[in-house]
Parts: structure tokens; sequence; C-alpha cells
């Protein structure tokens, strides 16, 4: 099983992730590249086996045979979560900042807040 | 041998997803390499990853964003606010070109966005593609570079706002640019300035104390345009038959007259 | 100040190609350590789960997934506390023409996804998924039905407020099921249920009922999240 | 046993959004449950050092929670600071909501200062973030919102290099414990995975623990938020990141990373700070200087050393709390955080915020006898390389020099006065740092007599602190220019890798 080839894609994923990131100023495709930064590190876990002819971790009674390393998929599984839960709440703030500046450009969204004269307490 | 492939597909699809304009396209490109990604766990001997990326990473991730973007297209303008021409009212917007471009809007069955930014950043912004027209009492000569100027939909005079006169001052009268709310703040703290101005944008301020400032009318009479990039040539045929269309109807007179008295 | 620079483009491709290269190289992908899983069929042995993903998912990470379901835990309560103030405001969506086929199909379909869920729920011990896809399956089920016949409709039926207590009923009884042995006097997060037969629908201790309140959690929590995006759509 | 701290807290925050009437008296009996539970504890000693894997797997298997000095200290430290926030809060009449959030954010302090586990720490470092965003937009205000969405990018952003760092940890030794990754790594510190490994991993934390050129969120997000939750970030969040570091530390040899990410956090956290005449900023900056402290003490490498960041992470979380509490206080009531403006607005310094700004700038400059001095003693004593000493002083010289803003604070009229409840929590925090000294005697004989016994200490100090106020007369008028541009959402990513890349070197040359 080829599971260096999928380390390599992962690092390359999380590169592209990270200019994603730098060079698109639309917040929600800034959040697209963020989610694909923390999947390319979920695909890197996954594939970290690479012993050749190995098997899914669902054991069969009565049966030996060679399986997979279980353990960074089932941690890999709480990431995959927490991601989304990340996700949901940027989302909500995205959706707050939009409602008052009326746009998702991260620099034009600095140049207002800049500009906002708000008092430091209600 | 699929698995590779399908590894080898996969930053292909993200770089395409990741580089659309269109953010619908984007969020669909990565619904997409989700479930690309699913199917490559489920051949990497991880069933359960590829069942959880599945209903979360491809189904709902992706649900949650098309619900949260609007869907619609969306006709952007970029303007420097200018009394009369395109103004906040309330939560609302008001004003001559503010009617003029719902119109337009309503014609391309897009809804209107308006994003106030400083006069000098609205051609760029345009220029570059960030926005679609770029409006709010433009006073343009010739068209810059990369874009095309609309005729004018309505005729204005350039004033010279000098002063004020204590602080003797003889800069050379520059363009306008910039906020208009901070130009009324500056010239109520009566700060020395000497700026080029519009028809409307003098008209407010001369009614809103510019005492102690000479104002000078300059020759010959300019017009208000919208902007808009060369490569949407259909938005400016479009936008100059509804400017025609108005002005023969005589709606653009008495709006005028509504917003500008 | 507002126009892209190219500078920024040239660094940033610069620094993350160097990135990538060095985490290549530096990953060394020729000398790791095989590994090695018959610990986990030892340690899994006693408890007789034949999904050893879930054996380790709850069983000897358990705090992990607790602390998983506490982080989408907060996530809702989040996204709530983020977006009730507005709620009010009468939600902007389309229905579909709700020609026949689509209220029947819907009404077939919702059933059929319920389905699946509570499969890949019931089963997570022994077969690939668990709670929490399961619980997520049924909520995209209800939200594609939401869509379908309007979201009203089913906010009435399913009432995302009504259900954010059992939700949270749901997160303390797993916090119980922690927390019993310590009072007990054993080792804390060790199971209570006794294992059943390898392979039977009853084994994997308490596998099952973790499996069960975390998909119930989950649902009605991915629900909640659902409903109000669908209340607050189309506003970025 | 420690297990059921952070659960605890969990299922007392589960009650509360069940039962909002009652999120006061529950604080009350979580607090009092916590008490009970440290006390045990320490008095029956058996978990000292000795991790416990929770659910009677093996070590190799489970995950392991220690009980250590830096556990102790840590969970101490956030009991603290959770009684002085409770109490600060008591009178305000928050919604049940901010109950919640604090008491999971405490039950995940809890556990991370005794986690044992990479990935776990990686599940609680997210625990921690999703609280504290939403902490930091409770009011829902936009500033606040924006400020907390840059530190959620960023610190995401973070935790994906961690999650690889893991993966290229697991590759290689197939384990995520701890103890047995020293052990593993142990032999082949020069090989290259793990010089990558030990990149990846700090520059993961870094993001979390306020090091500058990592963490540029800090600065918004803990001046905008509301001051109770300013003070829980700058006390007791940050720190988290800090104990993540120490165990690294433990892992790889990073003596020259931290060093040199010390000094330059120092240096440069203290010249934002001199210039941001917003005090709550200043405040914000002067933590990442702090955490310079902390950072060049965990370099040095010596167990003396390590004692002296241990004391610094404390006595910094106490009087930075105590700070942030009581400016947040008179901000409230000026309307404004510009210290011109508190000045021209002739303000009413209440008089129990008063004497919380005096003890607070007293121990943060590190006069004698209070917090700040003794751990800033033992770092100095501790550490052998005359430069480093000389850095050391330079830092606490531009602390004092950016704290001399507090002054004209000390001389305003005190008419008005302050909630019971509020000055209680002064009270609180002030006791801990007067009598930090004394309890540090009692937890380390040695070191800290040693340290007092000698007269350059209390010399070099009160000289710092002079000479810092004096030096800030002379900047006062002078207006110098910072970059500001890199604390941009674009810049700041990019600068985060441009760290990793740092750290990959520094590690190279150690």
């Amino acid at each position: 099983m080829s599971a260096p080839i999928g380390i390599i894609v992962a690092v390359l994923l999380f590169g592209i992730g990270i200019l994603g990131l730098i060079l698109r100023r639309d917040l929600v495709i800034k959040l697209l590249a963020l989610g694909l930064i923390n999947s390319s590190s979920i695909l890197c876990l996954v594939s970290l086996d690479r012993r050749p002819d190995v098997s899914p971790p669902i054991l069969v009674p009565g049966v030996e045979f060679a399986i997979v390393d279980p353990l960074p998929q089932a941690m890999v599984l709480s990431a995959i979560v927490i991601n989304f839960a990340i996700l949901a709440l940027a989302l909500v703030f995205v959706m707050r900042l939009v409602e008052r500046y009326h746009t998702t450009d991260s620099l034009r969204i600095e140049h207002e807040i800049e500009r906002d004269r708000e008092e430091v307490a209600p | 041998m699929s698995r590779t492939i399908l590894l080898l597909l996969l930053p292909v699809l993200a770089a395409l997803a990741l580089s659309q304009r269109r953010r619908l396209f984007a969020i669909i490109g990565m619904g997409v390499f989700s479930l690309l990604l699913a199917a490559t766990y489920f051949l990497s001997h991880a069933p359960d990853v590829a069942i959880t990326e599945a209903a979360i990473g491809a189904a709902l991730v992706t649900f949650i964003y098309i619900l949260a973007i609007r869907n619609t297209g969306r006709l952007v303008v970029v303007a420097s606010e200018t009394t009369g021409l395109l103004q906040r009212v309330g939560d609302g917007l008001a004003g001559v070109e503010w009617e003029i471009l719902s119109a337009l809007a309503q014609e391309m069955g897009l809804d209107l966005v308006v994003q106030f930014v400083p006069l000098a950043d609205v051609e760029c912004l345009v220029r570059q593609g960030d926005a679609d027209v770029g409006a709010g009492g433009l006073v343009l000569d010739t068209a810059p570079e990369g874009l095309v100027c609309t005729p004018s939909h309505l005729q204005t005079a350039r004033f010279v706002v000098r002063g004020p006169v204590e602080a003797r001052n003889v800069l050379e009268p520059a363009p306008f640019s910039g906020h208009f709310s901070d130009l009324v703040e500056s010239v109520q703290r009566r700060d020395p300035l000497s700026v080029r101005l519009d028809l409307a944008r003098f008209m407010f301020l001369s009614r809103h104390g510019l005492t102690g400032y000479e104002a000078t009318r300059e020759e010959g009479t300019a017009g208000y345009t919208f902007v808009v990039s060369v490569r949407r040539p259909e938005i400016h045929t479009r936008l100059a038959r509804i400017i025609q269309h108005l002005r023969q109807t005589g709606a653009l007179e008495d709006s005028s007259r509504r917003h500008l008295g | 100040m507002i126009r892209r620079n190219a500078r920024l483009g040239a660094v940033s491709g610069v620094i993350v190609a160097a990135f990538c290269c060095l985490v290549w190289f530096g990953f060394e992908l020729g000398t790791e350590r095989s590994a090695n899983p018959s610990i986990w069929i030892e340690a899994n042995a006693p408890i007789g789960a034949t999904n050893l993903v879930s054996t380790i998912y709850l069983g000897a990470r358990l705090f992990d997934t607790v602390l998983e379901v506490l982080v989408f835990a907060v996530a809702v309560l989040g996204v709530r506390h983020y977006l009730e103030e507005k709620a009010r405001q009468v939600s902007t969506v389309e229905t579909l023409p709700e020609s026949h086929v689509i209220r029947v199909s819907a009404h077939l379909l919702l059933p059929l996804i319920t389905l699946l869920g509570i499969y890949v729920t019931v089963f997570g011990h022994l077969s690939p998924g668990g709670g929490f896809s399961g619980g997520v399956i049924v909520a995209s089920g209800v939200l594609l039905v939401a869509i379908a016949l309007g979201p009203h409709a089913i906010g009435q039926r399913i009432p995302p407020e009504r259900l954010e207590w059992f939700e949270w009923i749901a997160l303390l009884m797993i916090l119980a099921i922690v927390l019993i042995p310590a009072v007990a006097g054993d080792p804390p997060l060790s199971g209570i249920l006794p294992p059943g037969r390898f392979g039977r629908l009853y084994s994997g201790g308490d596998l099952l009922p973790l499996n069960l309140l975390i998909g119930a959690k989950v649902f009605i929590g991915s629900w909640g999240i659902i409903h109000h995006f669908l209340q607050h759509r189309g506003e970025i | 046993m420690i297990i059921a701290l952070p659960l605890s807290r969990f299922v007392f925050a589960g009650i509360t959004v069940l039962a909002g009437r009652w999120s006061k008296q529950l604080l009350l009996a979580a607090h009092l449950l916590d008490l009970g539970l440290i006390l045990a504890l320490i008095l029956t000693g058996a978990t000292a050092g000795s991790p416990v894997t929770l659910g009677g797997w093996g070590s190799g298997i489970g995950i392991t929670l220690a009980f250590d000095d830096v556990s102790m200290t840590f969970l101490l430290l956030a009991l603290t600071l959770s009684i002085a926030i409770s109490l600060y809060v008591w009178s305000d009449g928050h919604r049940p909501h901010f109950y919640v959030l604090l008491h999971f954010l405490i039950g995940a302090c809890y556990a991370l200062s005794a986690t044992q586990d990479l990935f776990n720490a990686y599940i609680l470092f997210e625990l921690l973030t999703l609280v504290s965003f939403l902490l930091v937009g409770y009011e829902r205000r936009p500033k606040q919102i924006w400020a907390s969405l840059r530190y959620m990018i960023m610190s995401s952003f973070g935790m994906g290099l961690f999650l690889l760092g893991v993966a290229v940890v697991y590759y290689h030794t197939r384990t995520l414990n701890i103890d047995h990754l020293m052990a593993a790594v142990a032999g082949q510190l020069d090989a290259s995975w793990v010089r990558l490994a030990a990149a990846l991993l700090v520059a993961g934390i870094a993001v979390k623990a306020g090091v500058f050129t990592f963490s540029l969120w800090l600065p918004d997000a803990h001046s905008r938020a509301v001051p109770a939750v300013s003070a829980l970030l700058s006390g007791l969040v940050i720190k988290m990141g800090v104990v993540e570091l120490f165990r690294l530390g433990d892992i790889f040899p990073l003596d020259l990373v931290y060093t040199v990410l010390g000094v330059t956090t120092g240096l440069i956290g203290a010249l934002y700070a001199i210039r941001s005449m917003d005090l709550k900023r200043m405040l914000a900056f002067s933590t990442l200087s702090q955490i310079g402290y902390i950072l060049i003490a965990l370099g040095a490498g010596s167990p003396a050393a390590r004692l002296g960041a241990l004391d610094y992470a404390v006595a910094h979380g106490l009087f930075k709390a105590l700070l942030f509490l009581a400016i947040g206080e008179i901000a409230r009531r000026v309307g404004s955080s510009n210290v011109h403006r508190m000045l021209a607005s002739g303000i009413q310094v209440p008089r129990a915020a008063r004497w919380a700004i005096l003890f607070g700038l007293l121990s943060i400059v590190g006069l004698p006898p209070f917090a700040g001095f003794a751990a800033k003693g033992v770092i100095e004593s501790s550490l052998h390389s005359g430069l480093m000493h000389g850095l050391l002083v330079v830092i606490s010289v531009g602390t004092a020099m950016s704290f001399a803003k507090f002054l004209p604070l000390l001389r305003a009229v005190c008419t008005s006065c302050t909630p019971r409840s509020r000055t209680m929590s002064y009270i609180w925090l002030s006791t801990g740092i007067a009598s930090f000294l004394p309890l540090a005697l009692w937890g380390t004989p040695a070191t800290m007599t040693i340290v007092l016994g000698q007269w350059p200490v209390y010399v070099e100090a009160l000289l710092a602190a002079a000479l810092g106020f004096g030096l800030f007369r002379f900047v006062q008028g002078r207006k110098l220019v910072l970059p500001s541009r890199v604390f941009r959402l674009e810049e700041g990513v990019l600068v985060i890798v441009a760290g990793f890349f740092a750290v990959w070197l520094l590690y190279g040359l150690g």
C-alpha cells in the first residue's frame, strides 16, 4: 500500500491551503482554505500506516489477519468533528460582521474597523 | 491503484476550487473534494473515517456553507457616500444614483449591494473586479485605463474650497478623495484645506457651515458618471440604456429635484 | 491600500514551496517504525467489540471523545448565542413549489435516511460507523426534508428549542457514565456494563449506550445548528 | 482522582445550562468542590509525580494524566484566577451563558495542565480556544467579533501545524505519550524528523502561547474583550500554551529556541507596550514581554531556572489579572481605555481599583516584596550567561517604562466606590501577590533563600524600576513608529510560517 503518496499529497494540500488562506481575501474562501488545511493534516494521519496488504480494523470472530493501525483513525474522528465545530462558529461570526460592514473582504473589514468609532463601554 | 489516482486528483481539485471567483463554485468544489477524500479514506482501509468525513465534511459542511451564502448573484457597487446622489437614510439607501442602480439590478435580476469606500479606492476596486459598478458622485473628464464611463446622468459643476480665511493657505487644490463624512467633520473643525469638489457635495457643505472658507466655481460644466470595468460591457450597455430611458421619461429630473432640491 | 500587491503573492508562494519541501524531506518517509496493532487486539479482547476503532474511540481514548462531544456542545451553544437575537426576523427561505412528487419523495426519504442513521449508530461497535456519524446522517436527512417542505413545517414538528433540553441531559448522562466508576472505586473512565459475547449486538460493554447517547446528542445539536442557519439563510 | 477535577467542572457547566437561575450558587459549589479535590490531591500525595492512566488501560494505550510540579502549579493558578473572576463578575448579572463558558474554560485548563498525551492536548486546546472565542466576542460587538475571528483563524492554522507534528511523531515512534516519547527520541536527537517534529509542534503551540511573531492576534483579542475575560485570557489561557512548551521542552532539546524566542518576544513586546497609549492594549503587549521572561528562563535549562519560570508564570497570572480587572473597571467608567482621555475626563478612580493598580504596578516592575520580584530574582540568579542577564534587565526596564503611564492614575481623585464583590476579588488577588513570597519560600526553600540572601537582587530591581520610570519621561514626547501591518490577517499567517522556519533553523543550531 503506497502510504507515502498519501503523506506527500497531504503536505501538498497543506501548502495549497496556506496559499488560499493568505491570497484570497474573501472570508468565506479563507474558511474553505482553513478547512482544507485541517483535512490535509487528517489525511496525513490516516495514511501513516504503510504496510502492504492490511485490511480494515474490523475483526471477524475466529479469523486472524493483519489489520491497519486503528489509533490514528480513532483520533481523526475527533479532529473532523472539531473542525466542523470551528467552521460553524466562524461562519456565524462572518455573518455578524457582514451584517454590519456589508462586505466579506478581509482588508476592507479591517479598514472599516479602524474607522469605526466605537466606544469601549456600551 | 485507484487510491493513487484519487490522491493525485485531490490537489488539482483543491487548487481549482480555491481559485474560483464565485463563492458558490468554490464551495461546491470543496464539497466534491471532501467526497473524493472520503473515497480515499475508504480505500485506505479507514471505513469509519470515510463515513464520518462523508457525513460531516461532504454533506453537513457543504449544506451549511450553501445555506449561509447568498446564492443569487449580486451586483456589487462601490461608492463614496454622496448626499443626494447615494446616501444612507436610516437603514436604507436613497438618492438619484440609487434609483438608477436599483433599476439596473432589477433588470439584471441581481440583488444590489452597495459598499461605501473612499473615493480614491473606487476606481481600482472596479478595475480589480471586486466590484461591478463604481458610483457616488464621480466626475471624470477621461475614463481611467481599464474602465469605461457611462454617459453622464446629471450635470454638475466643479468648485474649489479653500480656507479657512485666517489660515492663509495657498495650497494647490487637490481633487477630493476619501470619505465624505471625514471632509464634513474637518470643515466643522475648520481645518485648513483646499479641495476640488462637485456640486452635490459643495451644496451639502455650504448648507452645513462653510463660513470662513472661500469657494470659487470653476469654468465649464461636467457630469456625474458611473464607471464599469472594460471586461463587463453588458453592464455598461444596460446602464446607458436605463439612463437614456429615465431621461426620456423625465424620471431623472424629478428624482434629482426630490433629492437635490 | 486596497490594491492587491503582487509582492505578497510572490513571497508567500516561495515560503509555502519551501515549507512543503522542508516537510517532505524532513519527514524521512523511509525510516518509520512499523505499526503494531496487536496491542489493540489484546486490549479489545476483554471488551469483545469487533470494530477496533470504536473500541479505542469509546474505550481507551474515551476522554478524547468526551471532550470532542463537549466541543460540539460549545459550538452549538455559541451558534445559538450569536444568532438568537436576530431570530425574530422572518426567514427568507423560498420553499420549492410543493409538487406532489417532492412531498411524497421527501416523506419517503426521511424514514430511509433515519433508518440508515440509526443502523450506523446501533451497530457502531460492530461495523464501521458510530454515534457521531449516525446523528449527523439523521440531521442531514431532516435538512433535506426541511428544504423540500420549507423549514417551518419541520421546525414545528421537531422544535430545536424544546430538544435543547434533551441534548444537555444526554451530555450529562455521558459524563455520568464516565464518572460513575470513579465513585465506585474503579479507575475512572472504565466501563460499567459487563462485556457481552464477541461479535454479538450486545457486546462491547457500554459502547452501545455511549453510541446511542452520542448519536442523540449530536443529532439534536446539528439539527439546532442547521435550524439556525436556515433561519438566517443567505446573509453572507 | 485528578480526572474528577475537569469532569466535575463540565458537569457543572451542563447543570448550569439546564438550571440557569442557580448559576451563581453552582459556581460557588464548583469552587468548593475543586478546593476539596485539590487539597485531597496534595495531602494524599499518592499520585504526586506518578502518572495515572485513565480507564485502567496500559500506559501505552490509554491517556495518562500526570500530577507533577508543573501541573500542580497551573492547577492552583487556574483555581485562584477562577475564584477571582467569579468574585469580580458576581454583581454584574451576566447571563448563564457566561458562567457555562467559565466552567468549560476552567475545566479545560485543569485537564490541559495535567495531560501527558499529545493528541489529548490538541483536543483540549481546541476546546479551550473555542470557549475563548465565545468569551472574547461575548458582547457581540463587531470589533470583538473581528478580533475573535482572527484569533480563530490563526489558532486553527496553528493547530493544523501541531497535528502535522503529531503525525510526524507518531509515524516514527508509534506513541503519543510524552514519557514514551522521551525514551523514543532520546537516542536520535539530531535526526531530521525529530527536528521537523519539534519545529512543527513548537510553532503550533507558540501560536497559543503568546510568543511574538506567532500570536499577532493577541493584542486585539485581549484588549477588546470584557475585563473579566481579558484577565482570564492573559492570566490563564496563555499559560496553558506555556505548559505545553514545558512538556515539549522535556522531550526535545529546545534551549536555544526558547531563549531566542523569549528574547525577541520580550524586547518587541516591551517596545510596543511603551508606545501604545491605550492601556488595555498596553497590558496585552506587556503580556507578550512577560511571556518572554518565562521563555528565557525555560531556555536556561537549569532546574533552578525552570523553577523560576514556574514561579513567574504564576506571579504574572496573578498581577496581570489584577491589572486587567482594575483598568477594565476604570475604562468602563470613562468609556475609553486611552490614558489621555482617562486623565482628561477627570475620572474618579475607585479607591479599591487604585490600590489594586498600585499592587499590580509594584509587582510587575519587580519591586520587593511582591510576587514579581521574587520570581524575577530566581530567574536572574539562575542565569549564568551575563548577556542573558543584561537582556533581562533591559526587558524589565522596558516594562517599567511602559508602566510609568499608570503613575498619573494613582494621583487621580478617588471618591466613587466599587461593588463589594469586586473589592473582594481585588483583595483576593492582592493577597495572592503579597503572600506569594512566603508561599514560594515554603514551597522551594533552598533556591528562594539563596536568592533573597543576595543584596544585588534588591539593588538591581530598584535600579531597573527607577531607570524605567525616569527614561519614560524622555521618550514620552517622542513618537516612535512601529509596523502595524503585521497584525493583519494575511501577513499574520505568513509570519507564522516564517516563525516555523526560524524554529527549525534554531533547533539545528542548538
